[in-house]
């Protein structure tokens, strides 16, 4: 780990613990509606994962807590904020809103466990075009409930497809623990179509006692170890990475154990990752993000009204004819 | 009481009446108690017919064929009315089929709860109304309760059905207090039973003895509108008169029929898009009626979502979803033709 | 040249011309070539870019999603129409929504092929229209040729759609010859294009300065018994101008409301149950004219399935589903109003 | 294995056999419509398994190849003959034809997997009535290609549900090979979910040479233990066999290698049964068999036409009104 890419890890991992935190104070404000699901906690994975990967062809499926590797991928917090706060400046236009991103080889939906097919397509379609580039799909623990995740699983071992799964197991869905979901051990469920598995999840879907969420260097070298595998050898991958969500589901909805709570406060890689570099370093990339995060909201707020014209031309109706 | 209590206290009152009666799905054990709270209190009361899953909609529901096939009475929840795409396969396939294919010799008794809807900011995947692709699924029943409705009245009727019940629940009737009773607010408010025994209400901005000017139909989340629009247009001396169904297909339109006769004019709306919609149907009995037939002579419009996705910001949701200002001037525009 | 043919040969041209399109499903792999055999010959030609799948419905679609978002133009096939219901998560909340909710910023230029109906004692599981579930989703088009259309040609038009096509074919038209040209038998055969660009069909059983009795509207599958119908009226002199669309959703009423016009009766057939089916979109539009228009006097009908399964046995599937003797009682009826 | 349990078994298998081959002669002597898919071949499965069940109170699921299961379940070739004859003295009175049966606790269904979460719910019926009852759900290898198998295994092991799997592996599904349909080893995929596992699939899904279908005796003594172990444990279990398919998938659609067809016939387990058996004990349970099937098929054929009456009267609408 090279000192320039642990200020880099850092840089980006406080952008996204300061956009997202931003938007709980938006909400709070009264300045942004919907729902949110913030990936508080859990920047290491995404930073980690898309470090390893290449930017400039590799592609990106992710779901509803999807702000951090938005982040990760293209930096674009301007993009992002409009998008929340329903500008039109928002990279699709404050259509999709936190759930619906797309830029350039990114995309998300709200529908868990959609995007793995979606995911399983693109990567034939990379390997079709023999472009070299690989695809990654982050789902969350609870997505492996999903059947067409196992649908996919199969596809990208049988056809042998450039496709790196990540899981972020934070060993809850919404409100319910892993252990009410799923049976066995989940890496073992790729295991079983014969896709190369590295479990660093920690523990079985059974184990109770916390475990400290993983740092970004230990994500980033696993995920290096397994985009070159999926790389060289045209072949699917599982990497399982133990997480926890510091916030909230989405919004105030949290019934966890204050204790369990604190104590993963306590090992957030975020302040983790500060304790390896000097303070005075932190504090500069903390206070530049910050400056980025206000400038984004400003701009947002600033913005002009939503263009429904231009929406409703693209979408196929007209805004002043009833149907 | 509002929408949500009320159907919270069905539930109780279907658990602690029914001991076969159970509850799956996600996120519904307590202290949560459900993404909207619908199924509060339950888990702490019947611990062991309160089932959390895990997020595998096809199996939720499939499970529950499976219980209601072997004499149990399941409610499933799924957590937002969108994901039902992914149970479609078993609603159609499976609990729509088995009674009739298996020659009249099983029943499949279920009830598949689910709230739809926008207006809460929630984006493409998270705000349709998607009842609509079950309806005239033959042996399915589609509810819909309106917060002019005793909702959960309705969810005690549809755990008491036969066959399988998908009933549609909307977001934001959730918080809304119920109508009810001869006089809700300024609206004069009665209530029949449509051909299929479910309750059918209607709403008046008028004194008894007067005719309305135009009639107004729809169900589900259009209450919310249609109290304010008719609240509205009393002032403007507009007598409108509304009619809500709870049943939604199949479609008994006789009390539609009647309602729109009295005003010679009718509005049908609906928070999915109109096309092939719900109001399709009411407009296709209605007006196929014999030439010289009252339906024949009426004059009808339809309103509902833009044909596209429904955006997350709000400015664009008002524009694609149906308003209060929209329905009241597609009103205002039926009454001038 | 048959139906099958037709439709075998365009996929056969589609391949051939476009490197970037694909193919998936299941069992659609020489020598066997798919269940109906509409893709025979295609994998010993483009070994490549055919591709036999698991038994995944939801996967085959979201597979195709991933591929058209990401440049190619895949056409996949669901063995049976029945099992779209595996599939219509991934078709409403993926294939129909990316372009939109991402604000026109991709696209997903993707077929969806599947057989539907019924007449071959397949029993309720594989015998049902269940395009109905995406009639009126946004950004969705449904496209259906019958026999009387080029269908091949149709399927090259829907290959080369930019957005997502469910595109219906028929079991029981794959061994029929296409009824093509002008003449097509008895018949009088015209073609034209609605306003999206997809033909309709005009079939007449009486002479060009003749006007129809009555008119009948149909699409798909219904073709087979139009036609025989046609026939036997000609005989009786009964003139029926029958018309045949092949974009079913969205809806152009245009050219229906003109063929209606010209007798001013209209017959709607659909092989699925009317009620909230084609019929009921068609009916509400061309009778929700303003009185007095030529549409607010038509006469007219609807005719579907019985409201239950489709049975397996010979005798009870032509009790549930319309036959050409059904059509015709329905148009003599409606003659008679 | 006693005497009487394979004279038993023998009378079950030529039952099934015999009345398979009659369907496929009514069907070329135009008697018969629709489609028809045969467990010619597979008939130890059904008999060795079902004979490890508890008729009265144990239930049954099945889909489209399910004639044998029926027969092994309840004998009842009368009511089968006439459904696929479409008699309204089938057992559902010809609506459901081959695909949809429903006799008892047996349930069969023709959507490739859509069975199984209904075998689940099931499960969870039977352990809530603490009726000490089993499910059994019979699926193939091609199934396991559907998404919600996988939803269905991790509820039955998270909820403890006594539920049998049984694949019956024939290695093919319609005219695809399963190493065209499946990557890595199907009996891997529950056990990955925690579900006790008995592997007589012989192969994993890659391997190319055919090997014998297993035979009757094999299957009973494997489902005795997978029996007890779910109806002692309340848990699931998946037992996966070997066996091969000698007729077409439907009917006339094969397009296997002839010479492995006729590897496969020599393997026949019905006819290596018949070689534990005395020649006499033997014709003359074929004889018994083919008289029985013989006068359910006349039985049938002399049945008064379909009470269409009836018919829309239970499914509600009537047969003399129009829509
Ligand atoms: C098909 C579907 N079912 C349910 C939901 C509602 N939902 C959104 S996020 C979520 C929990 C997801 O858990 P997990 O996959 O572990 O991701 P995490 O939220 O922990 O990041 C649920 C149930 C959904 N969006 N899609
Ligand atoms: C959901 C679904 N997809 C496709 C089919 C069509 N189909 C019927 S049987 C079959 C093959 C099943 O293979 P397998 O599970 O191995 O059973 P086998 O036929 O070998 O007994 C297929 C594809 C179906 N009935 N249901
Ligand atoms: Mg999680
Ligand atoms: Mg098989």
């Amino acid at each position: 780990m090279t000192d320039t890419l642990e200020h880099s890890f850092y840089a980006q991992m406080t952008l996204i613990r300061q956009t997202e935190q931003a938007f709980f104070d938006l909400y709070s404000r009264g300045l942004m509606a919907g729902t949110v699901h913030t990936s508080i906690g859990q920047e290491a994975c995404a930073v980690g994962v898309v470090a390893a990967l290449d930017k400039q062809r590799d592609v990106i499926f992710s779901s509803h807590r999807a702000h951090g590797h938005y982040l990760a991928y293209c930096d674009d917090v301007e993009g992002l904020v409009a998008e929340l706060l329903g500008r039109h400046t928002g990279v699709v236009g404050g259509i999709g809103g936190t759930q619906h991103l797309h830029k350039h080889n990114l995309y998300t939906n709200g529908i868990q466990g959609g995007i793995v097919p979606n995911a399983v397509g693109a990567a034939l379609a990379e390997k079709l075009a023999g472009s070299g580039a690989i695809v990654t799909v982050f789902v969350g623990d609870g997505t492996l409930g999903q059947g067409v995740v196992y649908e996919s699983m199969n596809l990208a071992a049988l056809w042998a497809l450039p496709l790196l799964f990540v899981l972020e197991d934070n060993r809850y869905a919404q409100s319910t623990p892993s252990r009410l979901e799923h049976a066995g051990r989940l890496a073992d469920r790729p295991r079983a179509f014969g896709i190369a598995t590295l479990d660093l999840s920690g523990a079985d879907a059974a184990a109770q006692e916390p475990q400290q969420a993983l740092g970004v260097d230990e994500i980033y070298t696993a995920a290096c170890t397994a985009v070159a595998h999926v790389r060289t050898h045209t072949a699917p991958f599982f990497l399982a990475l133990r997480t926890y969500r510091l916030a909230p589901h989405s919004k105030g909805d949290d019934v966890r154990d204050p204790a369990e709570l604190a104590a993963a406060w306590a090992g957030d890689p975020l302040a983790r990752l500060a304790q390896q570099l000097a303070p005075a370093v932190c504090a500069a990339l903390d206070a530049a993000a910050a400056r980025r995060v206000q400038a984004a909201i400003d701009a947002a707020l600033a913005a002009p009204p939503q263009l429904i014209n231009a929406f409703a031309q693209r979408a196929g109706w007209s805004p002043w004819q009833p149907l | 009481m509002t929408y949500l209590e009320s159907l919270r206290r069905a539930l109780h009152t279907i658990l602690a009446d029914d001991p076969r009666a159970l509850l799956l799905g996600e996120d519904i054990l307590d202290p949560y108690g459900g993404a909207f709270k619908v199924t509060q209190g339950l888990s702490t009361r019947f611990p062991d017919r309160v089932f959390t899953t895990p997020i595998s909609e096809a199996a939720i529901v499939g499970v529950s064929v499976g219980l209601a096939l072997r004499g149990w009475r399941p409610i499933a929840e799924i957590m937002f009315g969108d994901f039902v795409t992914l149970a479609a396969d078993q609603l159609i396939n499976h609990a729509a089929k088995y009674a009739a294919m298996y020659n009249g010799q099983v029943r499949v008794p279920l009830v598949v709860r689910t709230p739809m809807g926008g207006g809460r900011g929630y984006g493409p995947t998270h705000s349709q109304s998607l009842e609509r692709l079950f309806f005239g699924i033959p042996h399915l029943t589609v509810l819909a309760p309106a917060h002019v409705h005793d909702a959960g009245a309705l969810l005690l009727a549809a755990a008491a059905a036969e066959g399988p019940v998908l009933f549609v629940e909307n977001k934001l009737l959730y918080p809304q207090p119920l109508l009810l009773g001869a006089g809700a607010g300024v609206l004069r408010r009665s209530e029949r039973v449509d051909a299929y025994g479910y309750p059918v209400v209607r709403l008046a901005n008028y004194a008894a003895r007067e005719q309305p000017d135009v009639t107004i139909a729809a169900y589900g989340g259009m209450s919310r509108l249609l109290v304010e629009v008719l609240a509205r247009l009393a002032a403007e001396e507009v007598r409108v008169l509304a009619v809500l169904p709870t049943c939604i297909s199949p479609l008994d339109e006789a009390p539609l029929a009647a309602a729109a006769g009295e005003s010679g004019r009718l509005l049908l709306v609906e928070e999915s898009q109109a096309a092939f919609g719900w109001g399709a149907e009411v407009a296709a009995r209605l007006l196929a009626a014999p030439v010289g037939a009252p339906g024949a002579q009426l004059r009808l419009a339809r309103l509902g979502a833009q044909p596209t996705v429904i955006p997350a910001a709000r400015e664009l949701e008002d524009a694609v979803l149906v308003t209060a200002a929209a329905v009241e001037e597609a009103l205002l525009a039926l009454l001038r033709i």
